[in-house]
């Protein structure tokens, strides 16, 4: 069966280089002015070029919401399609076409509530997609009612009493879920969001990398404690594999185990050193949901960082194979039309 | 390899049939399925025209021996044109109580029913719910009663062979299977070959099967046990290569063949139902084929992924049953927006809600229409026949691919286990089709919703080809650019847009087809699985001298162009359907109000029987009618 | 508290309007809603009816001096009876050139434009798309333009306030405001008791703002800047207390009210859509009400929940629009198999799919009607005006729980942001509502699905109802008892009588209500939010004599018993309705082929004009006209 | 506002006193002979009289499946819903009426494929409901295809050449999900399934138990492992709270902590004794979530128990409570239609 997409599209030719000149679309961005997606857009536009993938051989698929917008935006292909359901789509498009660069753009609504499901699936399946979660703790799009990841308590336009529920740690909810690659980042940190972005774009597997994103409208300042040069040494702990766990102004603090409870203490009274702490290793599970259950601890600095980073194999690849070796039995050196109407056995002729 | 031998003499006279229909019962367990089909296979290869209809338990496993727990299989074969399993049966063969009970309505009157008299024990009576053994009492009068005790008979044959008890009472169903080869003077040769294969590797099972088997043709010979015997000649069939076909797979052949023929990968997103879950679970055996089955975990991500493969340029498909319909619903409008090709199968069950998930029902047409938000106009198929599952799904993939539109498929339960003879067609006989994937920069750049003037389907870019970089999605359009847009005109125009292209489609669909003089009292018309009751029905009134004709509708959006000026002919219509009226309506609305209807909602087929006397009645007396069903 | 005082001698001519059309439009960040609504509740206290209609940027914040960011408020008042905001706009305030640009198209021939000069800066003009300035070519010649430099003014008259540059900008809104109050004689007082009550805590703002607003008044005096005044006096409305009542909150205190009345507790389950979400905002400042909102993770867990709270006893609701309607689809099959009281609103929006999620449409009603797999009737009532929404939920309500049926409110985006004067019914006005809800341990025990032979619904026994313990579900049903049952009979006698019950509700629903004659040329038919233009193009055909009628339906299933009475009389039918043709696609199925159609699905309402226009050109060629929109 | 629910129910009044017999329906039962559902039905039958609840205040949700036709077997009020439904039935149900003990019955298809999403929003919320998961790692009632918890590599009906993908472990996700109570058991081990159920009931919150059910028509013998009894007391870990993790024959092997890496030790060499284990600590989500990722783990035994039990607020009380709050202001002394109806400062009169 000769395959007409093999025929039509480009097989990762050199000559197709772009720069990020050649990913700005006509239309608007129409973001409000200081909305953290822009600080995403133009992070994954800078990294794109870079990745030694054709520009048509990129392709962005998202849900609803603002942050779902992000495909209008850049000169690839994109698929906008329904609230919740990108994860599906993506799984569809990766899974048809395994040589493409997908990337899932979804906001924490669309991943977390409508299409907490898919995202989860997606993460079992480890099908090779980025998901980049754009969580500012609200629903932008429809003006400000609470998500699931809101702070409990937290007064929205639907929780004019406080949100009822306690939010999900989508970093932890990865992990439960069986994810390879697990992440935060910051939209204002384009350092580490750039980083971030490279790190989940090499990972083979879902990479699902979660981005503190600010809404300046509904939710503004909600991580303006991890963000402001003030606060950020103090409140935010990057990880890094094979780095002990230190933060601080002055570096001056870090992150112990006591047995499995996780502790801060001091580096500066002397009591403690490096070589106490931590060493993180993303490659161990456990202590990924041990740290990321310091999320909302506010004895803990919030960490930041690949939390996971664990090989499995993908989905796509196992269907992949499994055709392969469908195709190399006897059976799958006739795929005539003729080969797909016989019933062995079951014919029969009337002349 | 052996030689098979049976008694070959025999005394009793054999009497020419034209049709026959027999039916094997019995519990779950007693490899009733297997029979039914080898009979009908013997059937066809005989030359007869067959259609045949397996009927399984509902999905929970009832205790063995109850009527809930009943599995039979039914076959009409005939010397000519046979378009239904039948409604009542010639032969039946009861393997125990709960068989009789559960199927004795069906027996005609004068017909025979062969009981396996160890079925019948006391438990099996009770667990029947039979106060005495209709066996012995005088409740079976009107039938030609041949007690058996198959099992018995079965261990005897098998007393030289080293099998369990459990082995051996397996085996039973040959025996029964044997008795009627004789009876309808079949042939036991492809069975034999069959089980050949079957246990290549355990050849005391096989030889146990096949002794068993003749020991049941003996038997009828030897004890003389049917006063006479029967034979259906063969049909004149068209000259080709034939193969029994259900619906699921007739589908999901269809969806292959779709692949092959427009050179795109087909990707079928799925998730389990019954009765749609066998469409799955075939294409699974094709992967030499390269096809991509996705278990998904619900029907929104089924019909989502599919919607994902189609952006990247496959042949996408997705199948479920009326649960999963409905929960499709909102991704299907994102298809009729995003303009993708998509084959969106709903084998339909009876409903609402969970229904009774293994009944047949044809009752969501007007959900395949109407039942998107928003103008969503989109096509609607319906096979008429198991083995024609397979040209519609073909005809959904053309269609799908040419007009770059989702496409409804409405199966129903009864087609999609429903088994006829399928005459496999050459290569030629199926047209290519030729996606419309374009790969051309056009100058001023590439425009996503540009429409081809004739179809009106838009252009498709898939992700890999260069520079054709576009975004697609559900907000409302410009036009062309496909460039997101809230202005007013541009909606109208895109709305317009929409429901153009899929009207169009009628120009490119067949007319529909009349059974009959193009004019007369009253034209049936019909959709969908009821084809065979409804046109069995109709040719045995024309037979009568009575002026009926026949249309049989295999596209419900866009109805074929001839319809309006076929239904001009008669001074009554009569739209026959398994609903409360959906067809109907839409035709009333379409056409003319005055449409008479008949509907049935019971989870089961039409029989040929009751719409000729519907027929017959409203023959008699036509006015007031209306809503008579 | 201090006196506002305002230049109260003016000698200009005061002419008397019968109505009069405002609007306000400026950038989102500009207060246009405050104003706007600040001058509906004037006109509202000084008795004129109003309608008013807020008209927000799509979802999206367009960046601030562009079209797609402009946010504009329109009201019409009047000294009798007004259905719409009106068509054509008598005043137009434009904060800046893009506001312009927007809603130039709407303002009458001679209509008065009052621009803000400041808005017209060159980057205004060019985020407007303007060449060149308008307020200074010819281009707006038919338009009695009046320049003014409102932000400057503004600033004058808050030189002495210690207010920041950025708070004295955001007040120019009530400059505005102050100017249209003087020219259209309305009085300042009720909205400086607002301003008193809002910033009773800032009072530099509070002083600043009522400053401003009599500023705006000054001005218009003595800069004499208008040529005339213009008076609407107090329309004859009826004697009582009035508030103003959106679509959203009316059916939010509809289903309030309900509970009240009926004495169970009310549950909401929902999802955050626009343009619906507002109804799930409403109900969580009731919670002294004991209201129970439940957001939900998805629409389908929203109407679950409601599914479990209804089973649970509760008056159970869920409110949503186009795409979360798809969702709920699998879930209203649940809700009519199990026989479960439950209000579904569908705030209608522009589709398919994602569509327009700010722009109204009436698309869904094939989709109320018709969605759901199976054979699964249920009632749909949609409301004709923003404050008919609380009766129409009230309705809603009392028939859910009387019937044991859900029931969907097909209300739309026009009507839930519209605003209305609302009379306040006194507490006799509505009536009590008894639930099914029985307690009584019948001999034999209980049966879930016996009906009540009037009117066929089954009785509640909620759980913690001792030994009335029992089980509902979506599968098949024996009948009374509710035991599952995939007998044949079973099925189509619940499919029957599910489908009476619904359809013996017409008896228990107003009659249609005829406007005008009840025989004559032509029978106007109407659903939904589209009953203000359709009746004010009535009212005025009617009044230059024309043969013309109107019949606006709140109930869309069942119809009113006596509609197809009514249609009789009349020469020709047509249905206006914002979609390609839904109800008529019914109607003619229903009642009579041969119905006329006037469509319209832009995003956009009709306007009273176009509808007389078509009624016009109708009139005057009749015949071929079918299909004409 | 008076409440009619609470005037015609009944209040906890001791007379509703029941037994096992009264919980026995008409309706025959109707799962195959030898399926595990039967067992976990006589346990819910038994354990319920001894709750202290009356009959009628306990209700059954299911979803779709051969473990949720559950509420038809016995003779409580019951719904049986549609596919993965049943959690989000159940919290509006539960929210309803908070006084009722609600149980949701479900299976591995419809509580974690189809029904994914709104199991871990029930984790999250916390709903104070009992989820009894029937993990067959199949799905029965559509005869045979393969579900989220079956095997990679495991071929069912629809997976001919081998699983594709690879499970949920169902403990994990629950507790990346938030869940405050997890915990599994066997079908075929009354006792601990007993228990399990007991401790189910008593927890305050979601009760999240994942029962290992054998389905003796499509996927026979996957448990036997775990519940044969030369196997089950070396491949099964029972997890008891305060306890060293022991398990073995001869309870002579334990499990032990190397930093966060657990191994398997034995207790006969000498070389360790139980001191040296992990005591178990059903407060510490860290040691459930590293226990709990032994499930698929070949080289351990399968753990089973209550892996995690810790405290939350239950959502309906945060709505309870919201509303009493709201209540008890000096709006909420005038429920009255005409006070429903005010809109104070907005409203005029025309006489
Ligand atoms: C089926 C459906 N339900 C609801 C909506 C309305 N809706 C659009 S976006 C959104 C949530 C947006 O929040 P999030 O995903 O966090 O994205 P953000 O706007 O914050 O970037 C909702 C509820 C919809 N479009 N479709
Ligand atoms: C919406 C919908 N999709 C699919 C089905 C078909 N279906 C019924 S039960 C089931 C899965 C059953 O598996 P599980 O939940 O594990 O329950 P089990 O039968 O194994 O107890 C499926 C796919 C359905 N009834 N509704
Ligand atoms: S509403 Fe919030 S998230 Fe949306 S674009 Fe504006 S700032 Fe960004
Ligand atoms: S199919 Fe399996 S799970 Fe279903 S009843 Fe039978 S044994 Fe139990
Ligand atoms: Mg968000
Ligand atoms: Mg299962």
């Amino acid at each position: 069966m000769n395959n007409l997409i093999d025929s039509i599209t480009s097989n990762g030719t050199a000559e197709h280089n772009f720069t990020v000149k050649d990913l700005r679309p006509a239309a608007d961005v129409r973001w409000c002015a200081g909305c953290g997606d822009y600080s995403v857009l133009s992070q994954v536009q800078k990294l794109l070029p870079e990745l030694g993938v054709e520009r048509e051989n990129i392709a962005f698929v998202s849900g609803i919401g603002c942050s779902s917008r992000f495909p209008y935006y850049i000169e690839t292909y994109g698929f906008h399609t329904i609230h919740g359901r990108a994860a599906a789509v993506a799984t569809g498009l990766k899974v048809a076409r395994p040589e493409l660069s997908v990337w899932v753009i979804t906001g924490d609504g669309d991943a977390l509530s409508i299409g907490g499901n898919h995202t989860i699936h997606l993460l079992r399946r480890n099908v090779d997609v980025n998901v980049l979660l754009f969580n500012n703790q609200i629903y932008g799009l429809t003006k400000g009612q609470y998500s699931p990841t809101s702070q409990h308590g937290q007064v929205t336009k639907s929780s004019p009493t406080g949100m009822p529920d306690y939010p999900f740690n989508p970093v932890s909810l990865a992990l439960g879920a069986g994810g390879t690659f697990v992440a935060r980042t910051l939209d204002r940190d384009l350092k580490h969001l750039g980083a971030m972005l490279r790190r989940a774009a090499d990972h083979k597997g879902t990479s699902f990398l979660e981005i503190y994103q600010n809404c300046v409208v509904f939710n503004d300042g909600a991580f303006d404690e991890f963000t402001d040069k003030a606060t950020k040494p103090e409140r935010v702990l990057f990880l890094e594999h094979g780095q002990p766990l230190i933060f601080g102004a002055n570096k001056d603090k870090g992150i112990r185990l006591d047995g499995l409870k996780p502790e801060v203490v001091s580096l500066a009274s002397g009591e403690y050193s490096a070589e106490d702490l931590v060493i993180y290793d993303e490659h161990d599970p456990t202590l990924a949901f041990l740290i990321a259950n310091l999320t909302y601890n506010p004895d803990f600095p919030r960490p930041v960082g690949v939390f996971l980073n664990v090989d499995r194999p993908c989905y796509e690849d196992e269907i992949t194979a499994q055709i392969d070796a469908a195709k190399s039995t006897p059976k799958g050196s006739n795929t005539s039309l003729q080969a797909l109407f016989a019933s062995p056995g079951h014919e029969w002729s009337i002349a | 390899m052996f030689f098979i031998t049976v008694s070959a003499f025999t005394m009793k006279p054999t009497y020419n049939l034209d049709h026959a229909v027999i039916r094997f019962a019995g519990d779950s367990g007693d490899g009733i399925q297997i029979i039914g089909s080898q009979f009908a296979s013997a059937s066809a290869l005989l030359g007869n025209d067959i259609r045949s209809l397996p009927d399984f338990p509902a999905e929970i496993r009832a205790p063995e021996g109850s009527v809930g727990g009943v599995s039979s299989f039914q076959v009409q074969f005939g010397n000519s044109a046979v378009y239904t399993p039948g409604d009542k049966c010639d032969a039946l063969v009861a393997m125990n109580a709960a068989a009789l009970k559960a199927c004795v309505n069906d027996v005609a009157e004068g017909g025979i029913i062969i009981a396996n008299t160890a079925g019948f024990s006391e438990k099996n009576l009770r667990l029947a719910g039979y106060a005495q053994n209709p066996l012995e009492d005088k409740s079976l009068a009107k039938f030609n009663i041949f007690p058996v005790n198959i099992s018995q008979m079965t261990a005897h044959a098998l007393a030289d062979h080293k099998l369990s008890t459990r082995e051996t009472e397996r085996a039973k169903n040959f025996f029964a299977l044997g008795m009627m080869y004789w009876l309808y003077n079949r042939t036991i040769e492809p069975t034999a070959e069959w089980l050949r294969k079957k246990f290549s590797g355990q050849p005391e099972i096989l030889n146990a099967n096949i002794e068993v088997l003749c020991s049941g043709w003996d038997y009828a010979v030897n004890a003389e046990l049917f006063p006479v015997r029967y034979q259906v000649s063969a049909a004149p069939l068209p000259v080709g290569k034939y193969r029994s076909l259900t619906g699921n797979v007739g589908i999901a052949l269809g969806l292959i063949a779709g692949s092959i023929k427009s050179g795109l990968p087909l990707f079928f997103g799925g998730y389990p139902i019954t009765p749609a879950s066998d469409i799955l679970q075939t294409l699974t055996a094709y992967k030499h084929f390269g096809v991509k089955v996705f278990q998904a975990e619900d029907e929104i991500a089924a019909i989502a992924s599919a919607l994902g493969a189609s952006f990247g340029g496959n042949l996408a498909a997705t199948a479920t049953s009326g649960p999963g319909m409905s929960l499709k619903t909102e991704a299907l409008g994102l298809a009729v927006m995003a303009e993708l090709p998509l084959v969106v199968v709903n084998v339909q069950r009876s409903g609402p809600s969970t229904g009774m998930p293994t009944k047949t029902e044809q009752s969501d047409l007007f959900q395949a229409l109407y039942g998107r938000h928003g103008e969503a106009p989109l096509v609607v198929l319906a096979p008429a026949t198991p083995a024609e599952c397979f040209a519609i799904a073909f005809e959904a993939v053309r269609i799908a691919l040419k007009y770059m539109t989702p496409v409804i498929i409405l199966s129903d339960a009864y087609l999609a286990n429903g088994a006829e003879p399928w005459r496999i067609p050459g290569d030629d006989e199926l047209p290519d089709i030729e996606p419309r994937l374009t790969t051309e920069v056009p100058e001023g750049g590439f425009k996503p919703y540009l429409r081809n003037p004739e179809t009106l389907a838009r252009a498709w870019a898939v992700p890999g080809t260069p520079s054709l970089e576009h975004r697609i999605g559900g907000l409302e359009k410009q036009g062309a650019t496909g460039g997101v847009s809230h202005n007013p005109e541009h909606h109208a125009a895109m709305v317009k847009a929409r429901a153009a292209k899929i009207a169009g489609i009628a120009d490119d669909m067949p007319s529909a087809e009349l059974c009959g003089a193009d004019s007369g009292e009253i034209l049936v018309i019909s959709w969908g699985g009821t084809f065979g009751a409804v046109r069995t029905a109709v040719e045995s009134l024309q037979k009568q001298g009575e002026s009926v004709a026949h249309v049989h509708l295999r596209a419900l959006h866009p109805f074929p162009r001839n319809l309006a000026a076929l239904m001009q002919g008669f001074e009554h219509i009569v739209v026959a359907e398994l609903n409360s009226g959906q067809l109907v309506a839409v035709l009333r609305g379409e056409f003319a109000q005055n449409i008479f209807q008949y509907n049935k909602v019971s989870g089961q087929p039409f029989t040929a029987d009751e719409i000729t006397v519907f027929l017959h009645r409203f023959l008699a007396q036509k006015p007031v009618m209306r809503n008579a069903a």
